[in-house]
């Protein structure tokens, strides 16, 4: 029963329709690669969150039972890593460094300005679910410092007007 | 032998402590021939002494009254005993910590009035009256404490065990004697 | 594959690039990446073929060059020109310059002490081979270190090597590779496993990902021959999920070397058998603890457990297993090619070799340097560095990352290397060295590396979890002037309490950052506790307080 | 007795090896496997521990049982330390003492513990090492965090604000109830114990109900429901005997 | 020009308070405040605790009358599981009860009044405490003392503890009679008599000298409110609640304390932020009414045991109709520490007071619950509101001090402008202004149990209603 063969039915678990079970492919996958054992649990989340763009409580119980890890387990690692996140994310993601060189060079300032302008806090998505705001530890571009990750494009020597600009791009309005 | 002079007062908390207190009964009346209180709940001083031997409180503090008066009685007092577990750990008024102060005011005035309330809570105003510090917290954090004294209250053999240290002249050892919520 | 094929693939591949007259190294490391590099090697591609030079020069995409404030930055190889900040549209300019002289405005000075002082064992190959080709790697001698070990060199003998090289782990603590290898070698079991701690969490340093992007191949050949030496024949390579680009280019380097044969059953037709894969972090510090990485290479969260038992003999799954990062690693490779005689001929008496800082800050020239241990931070800061832009005092460096300290301008001309470090209340760590002028405030910075560590503590012990919480509340008090009289005795208290009984090393360092500031820069602690005024200027005195 | 080998076979330790070693000077021998804190307890010499519980795996987490070893410089967890020959430990110098209460200290700030109104006072773990070590206040600010508690299973609850994290829960319920309802989500100051994906308990789909977890909290964070202020008096009999139980070697009734 | 007089702190009562005299030009007294200055929260501090925890909360709100706290608490709870607590659950909590009022009508009476009341409204303000009281009349102080004594020593053979016991449970209480001390307390019962007798007999002199006081101590008609039993008889603990006007007639009764809103109200004036508990068939501010010792003596139709009947009916003969001057709440006080011990006679006697069984087990199963109950200084209610999983979503808390506030304020200004004119203003004369709220026996650390902070706002009416003016 520990190897071998496809997991239990996936749509019976997962919400709704094909759409989703496309999403599942990817995470059925990784799952299959490492033969459904409990320590694929985090590249499995890596996978879900790859593909759903956040971790869904049904996709993390589909999860739990096809590696047989417990729910809680699950959640516990779903939770201890920051990397994963249980909200969906806002239509387009800003990402600001604040790794010492890029808190040095002034991103605490554009957090600052953020939460003034947009009125957005790291881990919050705008009203309008526009842009998700996050932080960064370090994205290992400290030459470039304050960096940022503008829907995956990595952005150096950013200021606030900058960054204002173009979440304001985003959701519509000006600075 | 002088007397020597004490004083005790109340802050945020339910009065127990000096309940407690009184509760060595007939050591009151031993108690009354070695210790003269210059300022108390019990007697009629309305200003605190210049200076007293010994002050025991009771309650967390809770307000800028509160915290002005603990000011007053570290400055005033010789040994502040910490009187009870409300001064010494905001016990249960600690408990209104968890929530704003706002909204703590709102349930009590505009949300729990029976008839349609003619108060919302951004109509709600205090005056005259000390403002409310946005949470209750223990003396120490605000004054040096000498002695503390858990309990809730302390038991009256506690604090009969510290007046007869503190009349033999030492610095009475508390441990063991109480314990938080005892 | 056999030796000789190596050998056969190294010859047929510099013979190749011998063919071009011309080669242009575009850095497509993530630092130019971002300053757009893609698109200009991109752009120059398209400009040689309309041209028709391609079979005269050729365009490659390399690795760090180093020198990342300066980006996009190329090289032309053979001419060591170096060219910084390049753009699009200056692609006809640098194309018609080849071969006469360089195109003055975008010369980046080569003879600059930036290049100059630099020693390259690490980073040798990055900048100079692509690394999405194991065939480059090759040319270089790539793999040599592995052919040498399996087919000419015991297990012991590798050890040997290894200890006689006087190497030391890089990712911070400093603890002899030799003896660190000789432990899982000897460890009982017949499974083992080596790991590279590739989760530079570190913020301000960024070695480990540029060694990945740059030259990938090299930190699996290190891995393969600690494999050999120990005993062991898997792998595992923990990288940062936020380093896309690196375990892109770690994932295509394995599938190559599988291909090639250098991973595998039967390496160079030996009975040695190495496999190595990926795991990806998932942002969590801590998983930098080397209990933690094991727990969540097994899928758990990455909380660490009292040691002992050591990895070495109660590791992975249960399994001795040997854990090194990825600078030392790549170590590995030349110093098994060369000799560890010929390594322990550099650096200091106690720390040998060179070592990869990655310089970021208020310093002119950011970027990855390599230098001998021993080289002074004044060389290194206002040298390499360049020194303090805009004419601003130098007020510390900070290196080790928030496990580390602030050094002042007094020790300026210690010697870089674990001891001296040691000495002054800060570590080598992974190499993140961050300069900090006068405008920084050093009780926000300690404020800063304590809500670093307050929200990368796992929370399974209790002074860890709640000192950093403690101790970030007063720094906060501090910064906004709103502390009390006995706030440094507690600060000084809690920092001592956590050093003293924390579980593991993050617990047991996170005060370092506070007590060298104590130390050395008591006075911007003091005035803000008593004249409620920032020195430096940098602290908003309405910061709140959590 | 191992019942859960995974987590606490030591394949460097050698069961049958006996060791002669000092505790407190006091000359005391035992088995390499035994760890310091069960030969302290062995001998009448007590060790304050939290997260410790006989029958439940070793975390090593709460500190408190941290001992000196003359020649080592670092304090050690006496919970999953082990004796060497000659080793000489000092379970109580003046040093570790006064980390111990300082880590207490830390714990009473951590969370929200009303000792006058909860339903542990008086058998309270938590309270008890307060004594124990003298604390007679909390040198270190309240954090004062607002945390709920969840009622909702129809015996049990959990109250947040009196957990000390120890994860005795969380063992009991994977090493000896086999179900693994309780995790710990989260991390650092933030950690809080969980059931299943962090829903209401009452909703939860793997709880047998056995209500272990409740009697090996240290605290009053798990009580039954109903139980009144002090009230909560914990029955912990029930862990060596499962462990005896499950340990055996012959089954005695008919299959 | 106008001027103000401060008294701060109110002393010898049982919490903070503060009053504020205004003098005119001419240096009479044209308006007076009362101020609560501590406040606590409870209402919303108990949010989201479990229903059994409140009996112990509550307590914490004040730590003279715990038990009157934990009976209406555990009471409220009672309905919420929507049980009876079983005979001997109900005999205790009575007998608890006893404890309570001897304890603290005797604290009210000889550690904080009796310095006024026998040392006199002028005496040295040094010596008019406690301790002077034991100085010039040792006998009594020894009294005062060894009665309330045993009223803590009761409190502490029953629940375990003087102060705070968290016995009282939802469904009961948390442990039976111990034998043994039921034999303790029968023996401490002839004392504790001769003692109340003996006080009553004392205080009944000193009436004369009092007349001025019993002339202006909130000497007005109102309306008055408190428990009784079926007979009508005197009732602290399991009653229902009775409300007479000025003239005596029972204009309520046998009210459900459940029902309690539909008989009180609490009125909200933008201007003052003070919730003002009224009789709302009359409305505010004319619903104005008294609760405590005198206006139970004075609602009900007897105390229902021997010796107390007797002081009670010399009691109402005092005045034709209730008594109207809350100086006598004194003396009602020592007619109901009489009655308490004769009640615990009766009570102690009882078989089923030593059943094991003192707790009815249930989950909750109504929303919502109310208890009331009799404190010493009057009517109590307790109202939770919780969730289906039994954790508390609301609360309010009406607290005897809260019914009496309307009556206290207009009591302070009575006695203000009789014994303060600008011209001289004597310690003595601010000590009646004090005396007189010691009278009501305030127990502000009840009363600040959410609404401390509140300026109180003092309205001169008619007795009819008719406002004469305001602040």
């Amino acid at each position: 029963m520990k190897d071998q063969g496809a997991p239990p039915e996936a749509s019976v678990q997962v919400s709704s329709k094909s759409v989703e079970d496309r999403r599942l492919r990817l995470v059925n996958r990784t799952m299959q690669l490492y033969r459904n054992e409990a320590h694929a649990l985090i590249e499995t989340l890596h996978a879900v969150q790859e593909s759903f763009g956040y971790l869904e409580e049904d996709v993390l119980k589909y999860v739990a039972r096809t590696l047989r890890v417990p729910l809680s387990r699950v959640y516990a690692v779903a939770t201890f890593y920051h990397s994963f996140s249980l909200k969906p994310p806002g239509e387009h993601t800003c990402v600001i460094c604040m790794g010492t060189a890029c808190y040095i060079g002034g991103s605490g300032a554009i957090l600052d300005a953020l939460r003034e302008g947009e009125g957005i806090v790291s881990g919050e998505t705008t009203s309008d679910g526009k842009v998700s705001l996050l932080v960064a530890r370090c994205l290992g571009s400290c030459g470039l410092a304050p960096a940022g990750v503008f829907d995956g494009e990595v952005t150096g020597k950013l200021d606030s007007e900058h960054v204002l600009e173009r979440i304001g791009r985003w959701r519509g309005h000006e600075h | 032998m002088a007397k020597i002079t004490l004083a005790t007062i109340w802050l945020d908390s339910c009065s127990g402590c000096h309940m407690s207190f009184l509760d060595i009964d007939e050591f009151l009346i031993d108690l009354a021939g070695q210790v003269e209180i210059l300022f108390s709940p019990l007697v009629d001083t309305k200003s605190f002494p210049d200076h007293v031997d010994v002050s025991l409180v009771e309650g967390a503090v809770g307000s800028e009254s509160d915290r002005e008066k603990v000011l007053t009685i570290r400055d005033r007092s010789g040994i502040l005993v910490s009187f009870g577990d409300c001064a010494v750990t905001a016990n249960v008024p600690g408990m209104r910590n968890r929530y704003p102060v706002a909204d703590v005011l709102a349930r009590a005035y505009a949300e729990n009035a029976c008839p349609a309330a003619a108060i919302s809570r951004d109509t709600l105003f205090f005056q005259e009256v000390p403002a409310l510090c946005p949470q209750a917290r223990p003396v120490h954090e605000f004054v040096p404490v000498d002695i503390f004294l858990t309990g809730c209250p302390p038991p009256p053999e506690a604090i009969l065990y510290l007046f007869s240290e503190l009349l033999a002249g030492r610095r009475p050892n508390m441990n063991g004697r109480t314990r938080f919520g005892a | 594959m056999n030796i000789e094929d190596l050998h056969q693939i190294a010859r047929i591949e510099k013979s190749k690039q011998e063919g071009f007259q011309h080669q242009i190294h575009v850095c497509v490391a993530a630092g130019c990446l971002s300053c757009g590099s893609g698109q200009l090697k991109e752009a120059l591609e398209k400009e040689i073929a309309r041209r028709g030079l391609d079979t005269w020069c050729r365009v490659k995409g390399v690795g760090c060059l180093g020198l990342c404030t300066a980006g996009p930055l190329l090289s032309l190889e053979t001419a060591g020109i170096f060219y910084q900040g390049v753009k699009v549209s200056d692609v006809s300019d640098i194309l018609e310059a080849l071969g006469g002289a360089p195109v003055e405005r975008l010369i980046c000075p080569v003879n600059s002490a930036f290049f100059r002082r630099q020693v390259r064992i690490v980073l040798e190959n990055c900048g100079r081979i692509d690394p999405e080709r194991i065939e480059e790697y090759m040319a270089e001698s790539g793999y040599g270190g592995l052919a040498l070990a399996v087919s000419q060199m015991s297990p012991t003998e590798v050890i040997e090597e290894v200890s006689r090289s006087g190497l030391r782990g890089r990712g911070g603590a400093g603890f002899p590779t030799g003896l660190k290898w000789t432990s899982v070698a000897k460890a009982s079991g017949l499974t083992k496993f080596v790991i590279c701690n590739a989760d530079e969490g570190d913020p301000g340093a960024f070695m480990d990902r540029s060694v990945l992007e740059s030259d990938p191949h090299r930190v699996i050949e290190g891995m393969a021959i600690a494999g050999y030496a120990t005993g062991a024949s898997q792998g595992y390579i923990y990288v940062r999920a936020e380093y896309p680009l690196a375990v892109k280019r770690v994932r295509l380097a394995l599938f190559q070397a599988e291909r090639m044969g250098v991973l595998g059953n039967n390496i160079f037709n030996t009975s040695f058998s190495f496999n190595i894969k990926v795991r990806l972090g998932a942002g969590a510090f801590v998983c930098g603890e080397e209990t933690a990485l094991i727990a969540s290479i097994e899928g758990r969260m990455g909380r660490p457990r009292p040691r002992p038992p050591f990895p070495a003999e109660f590791g992975l799954w249960e399994h001795p297993t040997l854990i090194n990062n990825v600078e030392t690693f790549a170590n590995v490779p030349p110093l098994i090619r060369k000799g560890g005689r010929w390594f322990a001929g550099l650096g200091t008496e106690k720390s040998k070799g060179t070592k990869v800082f990655a310089l970021a800050g208020k310093i002119m020239n950011t970027g990855l340097i390599e230098v001998p241990m021993g080289t002074s931070l004044r060389d290194i800061v206002f040298d390499i560095g360049g020194g303090i832009p805009r004419g601003k005092e130098f007020k510390a460096v900070q290196t080790g990352g928030p496990s580390g300290g602030c050094i002042p301008g007094q020790f300026l001309d210690m010697p870089v290397d674990y001891d001296s470090l040691a000495k002054v209340g800060s570590i080598m760590g992974s190499g993140g060295m961050i300069v900090m002028d006068e405008s920084s405030c050093m009780v926000d910075v300690a404020r800063f590396f304590m809500e670093f560590c307050m929200s990368e503590s796992c929370g399974k012990c209790a002074p860890c979890r709640v000192g950093t919480r403690q101790i970030y509340d007063i720094l906060c008090r501090i910064t906004g002037n709103l502390s009390g009289p006995d706030d440094l005795a507690m600060l000084e208290d809690l920092c001592d309490l956590m050093k003293s009984t924390s579980l593991c090393g993050l617990g047991q360092s996170a005060p370092n950052p506070v007590l060298t500031t104590l130390r050395y820069f008591r006075d911007d602690y003091l005035s803000h506790i008593h004249d409620k005024r920032c020195l430096a200027g940098a602290c908003k005195a309405a910061r709140e307080v959590a | 007795m191992k019942i859960h080998p995974r987590k606490n076979v030591r394949s460097d330790l050698n069961p049958s090896r006996l060791l002669t070693f000092r505790i407190d000077e006091r000359v005391v021998s035992a088995h390499e496997d035994e760890s310091i804190l069960s030969v302290a307890r062995q001998n009448g010499i007590s060790i304050p521990t939290l997260c410790h519980l006989d029958g439940l795996s070793e975390r090593g987490a709460c500190r408190l049982c941290i001992v000196e070893v003359k020649g080592v410089a670092r304090l050690l967890p006496s919970c999953v330390t082990f004796p060497r020959q000659d080793m000489e430990i000092i379970t109580a110098s003046e040093r570790v003492v006064s980390y111990r209460k300082k880590i207490l200290e830390l714990l009473f700030t951590e969370r929200n513990h009303v000792c006058a109104v909860c339903v542990s006072n008086g058998h309270c773990e938590l309270q008890n090492l307060a004594v124990e070590l003298g604390i007679s206040h909390v040198r270190y600010p309240y954090l004062y965090p607002r945390l709920a508690v969840d009622a909702s299973h129809s015996r049990f609850s959990v109250d947040h604000n009196r957990c000390v994290l120890c994860l005795r829960c969380v063992r009991v319920c994977d090493e000896i109830e086999g179900a693994h309802t309780w995790d710990i989500m989260g991390r650092g100051i933030t950690s809080r114990v969980i059931t299943d994906l962090n829903q209401p308990w009452g909703s939860s789909e793997t709880c047998t109900g056995c209500g272990k977890c409740v009697q090996v909290c240290p605290t009053g964070a798990l009580s039954e429901k109903g139980k009144s202020v002090a009230e909560m008096i914990k029955r912990r009999q029930f862990l060596p005997y499962l462990q005896m139980m499950r340990g055996r070697q012959d089954e005695s009734w008919p299959k | 020009m106008a001027e103000t007089i401060t008294i701060e702190p109110i002393t010898r009562i049982e919490g903070h308070g503060k009053i504020t005299i205004i003098l005119d030009d001419d240096g009479q007294v044209s308006d007076a405040r009362f101020h609560v200055t501590q406040f606590r929260g409870f209402e919303k501090l108990c949010e989201g605790r479990p229903y059994y925890e409140m009996p112990a909360i509550t307590e914490r709100i004040c730590g003279i009358c715990p038990v009157s706290h934990a009976l209406a608490s555990g009471k409220a709870c009672d309905a919420i599981l929507g049980v009876h607590p079983p005979e001997a659950a109900s005999l205790l909590r009575r007998l608890l009860n006893c404890g309570e009022f001897i304890q603290s009508h005797a604290l009210s009476f000889f550690y904080l009044s009796s310095p006024d009341l026998f040392l006199g409204m002028d005496a040295d303000p040094a010596k008019r405490n406690i301790t002077g009281i034991i100085e010039a009349y040792p006998e009594m102080a020894r009294d005062g003392i060894r009665l309330r004594k045993i009223g803590q020593q009761i409190i502490e053979m029953i629940s375990g503890k003087r102060i705070h016991a968290s016995w009282v449970v939802p469904g009961g209480v948390n442990a039976p009679l111990d034998a043994g001390h039921r034999q303790t307390m029968l023996q401490m019962i002839p004392e504790a008599l001769e003692i109340i007798i003996r006080t009553l007999a004392l205080f009944k002199k000193t009436l004369d000298q009092h007349r001025e006081e019993i002339r202006t101590f909130a000497n007005f008609p109102t309306y008055f409110m408190g428990m009784v039993d079926e007979e009508g008889n005197l009732e602290h603990v399991s009653g229902r609640l009775r409300i007479i006007d000025a003239k005596g007639h029972i204009v309520a009764d046998a009210i459900d304390p459940a029902d309690y809103r539909e008989y009180i109200a609490e009125a909200v004036e933008p201007w003052s932020y003070l919730k003002f508990p009224y009789y709302k068939p009359l409305g505010f501010p004319a619903g104005i009414y008294r609760v405590g010792p005198a206006a139970r003596l004075n609602v009900c139709n007897g105390c229902g045991t021997a010796l107390a009947d007797q002081e009670w009916a010399e009691f109402r003969e005092i005045e034709r109709g209730p008594l109207m001057s809350s100086f006598f709440n004194h003396y009602a006080r020592l007619i109901e520490i009489l009655f308490c011990i004769e009640t615990m006679q009766g009570l102690l006697a009882e078989p089923a007071i030593l059943a094991a069984r003192v707790r009815a087990v249930a989950q909750p199963n109504f929303p919502e619950g109310v208890g009331c109950v009799e404190a010493p200084r009057g009517t109590l209610i307790h109202h939770y509101r919780v969730d289906e999983d039994g954790l508390m979503t609301w609360a309010n808390l009406i607290v005897a001090t809260g019914h009496n506030t309307m009556a206290m304020s207009r009591g302070v200004l009575q006695v203000a402008k009789r014994f303060i004119t600008g011209a001289k203003i004597t310690e003595g004369a601010l000590n009646r202004v004090e005396a007189l709220i010691r009278a009501f026996d305030p127990c502000l650390s009840c009363s600040t149990h959410a609404l401390g902070q509140a300026p109180f706002t003092i309205r001169f009416m008619k007795t009819d209603g008719t406002i004469l003016g305001e602040t």
